[in-house]
């Protein structure tokens, strides 16, 4: 097997993503996936707030905006934020504790495949007779009651991503867990890589009830199942327990491996070390751990009683400690530092303002008779975009900023970069600013239209014109993304100057193995120690140069999950009478998918090595010179 | 570590799973992924309790767990799974002695007891629906048979992953390839044995009260 | 001293807060002008809670300022390499503890609220002759409207809900279709309609509606139960005890009503078309007493009259009365009833002045 | 990755202690299984019986518990050093099942009248 990849034509390239178990790669096909379904989940936000620009307004209609509300919902949160997470997740986590790949690359593949294939399916609702409209939670009584395959897309097309995510968490908790480098002790894994092992370790343990809930729904709705039908005894309030047994950590696996993104970026740009890095340690474990006892939170007003609310209530209200230890950390970081205001960083000083005021009142939600009021208004819609889009959303395109660079050697324009954050940042605030007031002043949440005089005009027309700025800040983005792919101007090793963690120590471009020889970590921060150090190196090797042992690329994760995707039609299809072919659709992509599994198992597959030679010659051929570093 | 090395009982390692960094990675994923699957069945059992003899005005005495379930069949049934889990701990005994012939051998036990449960399940489930307790039946019903169903997927899951690591091997012989593989095999094996323990603690034996 | 100086601050702050607040929504809609013991209990905490809110805000703002203003590279110098200080265990102690004792000020009165709202055990309160001493309402939420039956009373209407003021009123709530959700903003906090449970609360009317902009409070539905959950408000009433009972006693005298002679051919055709099938015409509850979820199948009309909107959301006037009868299912898409475009238009025009004579209120 | 090879070079004496180490701990295991049936052979009595659920109930209860442990420690081999972080996820799943089944047995049907 040739490792070395010379120019190759369009389709080889193309086979080559389709097979590829380097994480890098894979990195960057979740960055590509993540934007796409990004900038679609960002076109239903922009229809929806053009349909709630005026009252009385007709532009969509309710059931499509529903539909509308829907897969926004969904597609943010499954497929754009948390693909984008993974994205640097794949890209840095690695490369942070000098590791050859992760544990499993084959299962890295898979999981993209998966969550990808899903991602799709969901989609291709729009076209095969209506996308879900029962909300990105569903409750049971009303997807129940849905018609059409809406809601069938939603739980087969969730289902199937979700396995995706689910093979990505334990992947990523093993990698960390198994593959550090020498002296990369617990206490001395950068914070994104912390974040990253909580946050799939919340995968692990959330992601199940969420997968038995919608194997629930889909029992009830093609095999006649009754668990949400209470005329045969069933109960909707398991599916709202289940949803939120998984919702509730979900929303902080989202924002864990954010706030790890952003101590990276606080620290590099103060040129100082985190502050309290073994409190922030402590507090993702808490807010981890936390997260799992809150969960009725979301269900103050479904009447489980005073006690349970309260207990819920007080619990909920915790989670602010650990929360607030970190935002203080990240001040005082700052605070004796030397502050360069870079693009990254300007994300970073943006963000603690926004994601203050969204967990604020996240709290105020917390109080239970407040709730009451609160609940399905839009002040709810506030908060969660003020710690979704202020906490997540500025994450990711302050490290998409921060580690363009790492991945693929160039720098994003500054100058557009800073035009990017103004316009998506004061759009931001102008679209959800407002929304706590229309909340308070009784406007619910999910509604298609509004009547005129209620006094809410105003502040839709507010909201709207913010969400057409942060929609001009993120084309203004691509636009600079594309400027920087044509212009390819090479920026080669620490671009940022003040680069802390390993993956800054790497040569540019990444060989394809990454690290030559496997380093050796002699502390938090281990480049700046060397760097510190006067080590040109930028590395301290804890082995010799030798062979290194490579995982094969395979084609089998894609074709395990195309033949789960065409089940997946079938299972959908199998509900209706009038559709005898589904079974065949059902059969044969599961054993399309029995056949890669058989393949798998059923061969021996233990990769390839790349002889030191064959590392000099790919060194001599990236960097012109032998050892590479400059 | 050349992973097809041959080995001899005396130089094969004391953890053969966990020899080479592709076993360790595999025995942490695996132990991580049957952490998932106990709140996945979590999540079964808490639905099944809460639905737990619901139904429609219309079900009946007859179809309540009283009524319903009949204990010797489950404690043979018991007997069968908790006994597998034993032989399946003398292959891994005997795998760590390097023996492979006594290893496959008691794999191949390990597969006939899962297979006698099975097939004792099927018989009970077939009885219950001839009895009109079918899947549809009523909310209890249909949590009823999606958690024991669940838990009996996973044995026949067990069974064609087990044999089918016989069948692989048979040529090939013990090495630190596969050992990590029959090692996660019959973890997940025992991982089966402890969903049992509390479907018979929780569904019958609380449920025959 | 310092504590004083702080209670200072929060007063202020709240003052300013309550005045900001309040200026902003409809008194007949918005949770900042509660109207009602609830209610009020709800802003009050809301008010708490905003303070500290606004309190933490501003701590974290000034820190965050001082250390961006202080700190740029730009102002220390390009080349400084600042110290690399681990942490501080003072500063730990202290930022855990101040958020704590925070939350604990919010706490408190949370957990008293909840217990306070959740206790409904004065609806089985009775008097010395076995009387409910309280007034219940069991709310049936349907696809798109609401029914609010008055279990002890006897009468049964719906769409707008007719309480009297400077009581507990107590629900009784249920769906009978997909979860809804009753919330009237400016009285008080919102409770599921599930289909399962029965889900029981209070809440309590301070002020007549009368005075209000269309003479009622507005009632949403807040949960999200199809195309036309944004259609599905009710309107609420709120009377002197005196006058409620006065709509009472006419309510329970609503059957076998007299039919105004001008409108007698509306009736006819109301009865001719079916309408009678699903939608009653008298204000006599039906619903049997051990059931929850009443079973009808339209909104009851006998108050029709006495309305402020047709079907919720149309202006009520006879035109619109037609309107929604030819065009039911594109004014609220997904909802249960019949359109009627086929009918002759004079035939629709006698039955909606039918509908618009069918009162409690009027003489 | 580049293995580093740890060749196990045992001599008899070594190999014979492994093998004795080794069968012990099989001895160990059977006295395990051998209590594991007769736990579930108690509460298959017990159930039989017909004694009072209020009894009956919380010690089947405690002897699943006794026999997850004993599958968990002494046939998966938790008890074995190096262990600690698959401990911590296994328990962490096990605290999540009890929060979980505590959540449904009590809340879900908060109105049992209806
Ligand atoms: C990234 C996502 C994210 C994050 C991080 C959070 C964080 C929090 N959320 Fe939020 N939430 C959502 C996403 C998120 N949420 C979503 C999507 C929904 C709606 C789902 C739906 O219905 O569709 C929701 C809904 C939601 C509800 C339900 C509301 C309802 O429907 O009725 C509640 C109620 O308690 C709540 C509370 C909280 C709390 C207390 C936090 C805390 O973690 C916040 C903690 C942070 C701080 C408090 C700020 C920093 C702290 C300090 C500076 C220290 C000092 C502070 C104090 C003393 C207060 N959230
Ligand atoms: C990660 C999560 C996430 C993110 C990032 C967002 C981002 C946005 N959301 Fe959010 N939203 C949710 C998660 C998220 N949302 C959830 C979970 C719900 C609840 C759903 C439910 O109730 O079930 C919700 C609901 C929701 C509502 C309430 C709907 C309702 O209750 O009726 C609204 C209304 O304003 C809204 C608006 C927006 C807007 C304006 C943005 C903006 O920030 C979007 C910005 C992005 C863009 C504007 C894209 C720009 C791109 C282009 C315009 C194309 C250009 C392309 C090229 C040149 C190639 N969202
Ligand atoms: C199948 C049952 C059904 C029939 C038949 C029916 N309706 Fe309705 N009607 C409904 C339902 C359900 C609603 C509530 C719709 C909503 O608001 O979502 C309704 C609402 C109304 C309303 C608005 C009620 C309000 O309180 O504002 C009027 C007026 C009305 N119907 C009149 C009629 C007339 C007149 C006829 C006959 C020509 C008729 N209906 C026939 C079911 C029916
Ligand atoms: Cu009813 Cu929304
Ligand atoms: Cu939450």
């Amino acid at each position: 097997m040739s490792s070395i990849a010379n120019k190759k034509g369009f389709g080889a390239t193309v086979w080559d993503y389709m097979t590829t178990v380097d994480h890098k790669k894979i990195g960057v096909m979740y960055l590509i996936a993540g934007t796409f379904f990004f900038v679609l989940g960002g076109i239903e936000a922009m229809l929806m707030r053009i349909q709630l620009m005026k009252p009385n307004n007709d532009f969509v209609s309710a059931g499509f905006f529903n539909e509308l509300m829907t897969m926004h919902g969904t597609t943010m949160i499954f497929l754009a934020a948390m693909p984008l997470l993974f994205a640097f997740m794949n890209a840095v986590v690695p490369l942070q504790i000098g590791a050859r790949d992760v544990a499993f690359p084959f299962l890295n593949s898979l999981g993209f495949w998966l969550f990808f294939f899903g991602g799709i399916f969901l989609n291709l609702s729009w076209f095969l007779g209506g996308a879900p409209d029962a909300g990105w939670t569903s409750y049971a009584s009303l997807s129940l009651y849905s018609e059409g395959h809406g809601i069938d897309f939603y739980v087969l097309g969730l289902q199937v991503s979700g396995a995706g995510t689910l093979i990505s968490g334990i992947n990523f908790l093993v990698t960390i867990v198994n593959m550090r480098a020498p002296g990369m002790t617990y206490m001395r894994m950068p914070l994104f890589t912390w974040t990253t092992f909580v946050s799939s370790a919340l995968i692990v343990f959330a992601f199940p009830p969420l997968t038995i809930g919608l194997a629930l729904m889909l029992f009830d709705r093609m095999f006649g199942a009754n668990f949400f039908d209470h005329t045969m005894g069933g109960n909707t309030i398991i599916w709202e327990h289940l949803f939120w047994i998984f919702g509730h950590p979900e929303v902080y696996i989202l924002v864990l491996p954010a706030f790890g993104l952003f101590s990276e970026i606080f620290a590099t740009f103060s040129r100082k070390r985190l502050f309290g890095y073994s409190s922030m340690v402590f507090a993702t474990i808490l807010i981890g751990f936390l997260g799992f006892m809150v969960w009725a939170h979301h269900m103050f007003t479904v009447g489980l009683g005073a006690t349970a609310n309260a207990i819920f209530a007080v619990a909920t209200m915790l989670i602010a400690v650990p929360t607030g230890m970190k935002v203080f950390n990240w001040l005082l970081t700052m605070w004796g530092g030397s502050i360069k205001v870079t693009v990254p960083m300007l994300y970073a000083l943006g963000f603690i303002p926004s994601f203050v005021a969204g967990g604020v009142t996240g709290v105020m939600q917390a109080a239970a008779p407040l709730d009451y009021q609160l609940h399905d208004s839009y002040f709810i819609v506030a908060h969660f975009h003020y710690v979704i889009v202020g906490g997540i959303v500025l994450a990711l395109f302050g490290s998409a900023h921060y580690y363009w660079p790492l991945m693929f050697n160039q720098m994003l324009s500054e100058k557009l970069g800073k035009v990017t954050f103004w316009l998506f940042f004061i759009g931001f605030h102008c679209t959800f600013f407002v929304q706590h007031f229309l909340g308070l002043m009784g406007m619910p949440r999910r509604v298609s239209t509004y009547d005129a005089g209620q006094g809410l005009d105003l502040f839709n027309m507010i909201s709207t014109v913010g969400a057409v700025l942060m929609a001009i800040g993120v084309i203004t983005l691509v636009v600079n993304v594309v400027i920087t792919a044509v212009k390819n101007e090479k920026v080669g090793r620490d671009p940022w100057g003040d680069g802390r963690t390993l993956e800054w120590a790497i040569p540019q471009p990444v060989p394809f193995y990454n690290f030559r020889q496997t380093p050796l970590v002699r502390g938090l921060d281990t480049y700046w120690i060397e760097k510190q150090e006067g080590n040109e190196e930028g590395m301290t090797y804890a082995e010799p140069l030798s062979d290194i042992h490579m995982p094969n690329n395979s084609i089998l994760p894609f074709m395990m999950t195309v033949g789960l995707f065409i089940a997946s039609f079938g299972a959908l299809y199998n509900m209706d009478a009038d559709k005898p072919w589904s079974i065949y659709l059902l059969v044969g992509g599961l054993g399309m998918l029995f056949v890669c599994m058989f393949i798998r198992s059923f061969k021996d597959d233990h990769g390839y090595h790349v002889h030191v030679e064959e590392i000099l010659a790919e060194e001599e051929r990236l960097y012109g010179k032998k050892g590479g570093n400059d | 570590m050349d992973m097809n090395k041959q080995f001899t009982a005396q130089t094969w390692p004391d953890h053969p799973e966990q020899a080479t960094l592709e076993g360790k990675n595999k025995f942490v994923g695996f132990w991580i992924f049957l952490a998932c699957e106990v709140v996945l069945f979590a999540s079964l059992f808490a639905t099944y309790l809460a639905l737990k003899n619901r139904g429609p005005a219309s079900m009946g005495e007859e179809f309540t767990t009283q009524n319903l379930f009949e204990l010797p069949l489950v404690f043979v049934m018991t007997m069968v799974l908790l006994t597998s889990s034993l032989t399946s701990v003398y292959a891994m005994y005997h795998m760590k002695n390097h023996n492979f012939k006594g290893t496959q051998t008691w794999m191949g036990i390990t597969v006939i007891l899962g297979a006698v449960f099975l097939a004792l399940e099927i018989y009970e489930f077939n009885h219950y629906v001839h009895l009109g307790f079918h899947y549809s039946q009523s909310a209890f019903s249909s949590a009823f048979y999606t958690l024991v169903g669940t838990h009996g997927a996973h044995v026949l899951l067990g069974l064609c992953w087990i044999s089918s690591l016989i069948i692989r091997n048979s040529k090939r012989g013990l090495n630190l390839y596969n050992a990590p593989k029959y090692y996660v095999a019959a973890l997940y094996w025992h991982f089966i044995d402890v969903v049992w323990v509390f479907i018979f603690t929780v569904v019958y034996l609380m449920g025959a009260m | 001293m310092m504590r004083k100086f702080k209670k200072w601050r929060l007063v202020a702050l709240l003052a300013t807060m309550t005045v900001f607040l309040t200026a902003c929504g409809e008194e007949y809609l918005s949770t900042l002008t509660p109207a009602g013991k609830v209610g009020q209990e709800q802003f009050n905490l809301l008010l708490l809670a905003t303070a500290i809110m606004a309190l933490v805000i501003i701590v974290v703002c000034i820190i965050y300022f001082i250390s961006f203003i202080k700190f740029r590279r730009s102002v220390i110098g390009e080349d400084v390499i600042p110290k690399q200080v681990e942490g501080s265990h003072t500063l730990e102690v202290i930022w855990t503890v101040i958020p704590i004792i925070l939350l604990l000020i919010l706490a408190v009165p949370t957990v008293m609220a909840t217990y306070e709202l959740g206790d409904t055990s004065g609806m089985d309160a009775v008097d010395e002759n076995g009387d409910k001493r309280a007034l219940t309402v069991n709310v049936t939420a349907k696809l798109y409207w609401w029914e609010f039956e008055y279990p002890d009373l006897g009468i049964v209407t719906s769409q707008e809900l007719v309480v009297p003021t400077n009581e507990n009123v107590y629900f009784n709530l249920i769906a009978a279709d997909v979860k809804h959700s009753f919330w009237i903003p400016a009285v008080g906090g919102k409770m599921d309609t599930n289909v399962e449970n029965l889900n029981k609360f209070y809440l309590e009317f301070s002020e007549e509606s009368a005075r209000l902009k269309d003479g009622v409070f507005y009632g949403k539905c807040a949960e999200l139960c199809g195309p036309s959950h944004a259609l599905m408000d009710f309107k609420v009433k709120t009377l002197k005890r005196e006058d409620f009972n006065a709509w009472v006693t006419a309510m329970q005298n609503t059957q076998n009503r007299t039919v105004a002679a001008d409108v007698q051919a509306g009736e006819e055709a109301f009865v001719a078309n079916g309408c009678i099938a699903c939608h009653a015409t008298d204000a006599i509850a039906t619903t049997p007493d051990d059931a929850y979820a009443s079973n009808a199948l339209g909104p009851n009309l006998a108050t029709f009259g006495d309305r402020n909107r047709v079907a919720g959301v149309l202006d009520h006037t006879e035109e619109e009365v037609v309107n929604w009868l030819q065009n039911s299912e594109t004014l609220k898409p997904g909802n249960l009833m019949p359109m009627y475009d086929d009918v002759p238009k004079e035939e629709l025009e006698a039955i909606a002045a039918y509908l618009m004579s069918l009162s409690v209120e009027q003489e | 990755m580049a293995h580093h090879e740890e060749v196990i070079v045992r001599n008899t004496t070594e190999f014979q202690y492994e093998r004795q180490r080794r069968a012990d701990q099989m001895k160990m295991q059977v006295v395990t299984f051998a209590l594991m049936i007769f736990l579930t052979l108690i509460a298959f009595i017990a159930v039989n019986a017909g004694f009072s659920p209020y009894y009956v109930t919380p010690i089947i209860l405690l002897f699943a518990g006794i026999q997850v442990v004993l599958q968990l420690y002494y046939f998966m081999h938790m008890n074995e050093k190096n262990m600690g972080l698959i401990s911590f996820f296994m328990w962490s799943g096990i605290f999540i099942t009890f929060i979980t089944m505590l959540c449904f047995v009590t809340i879900i049907w908060w109105n049992t009248a209806w």
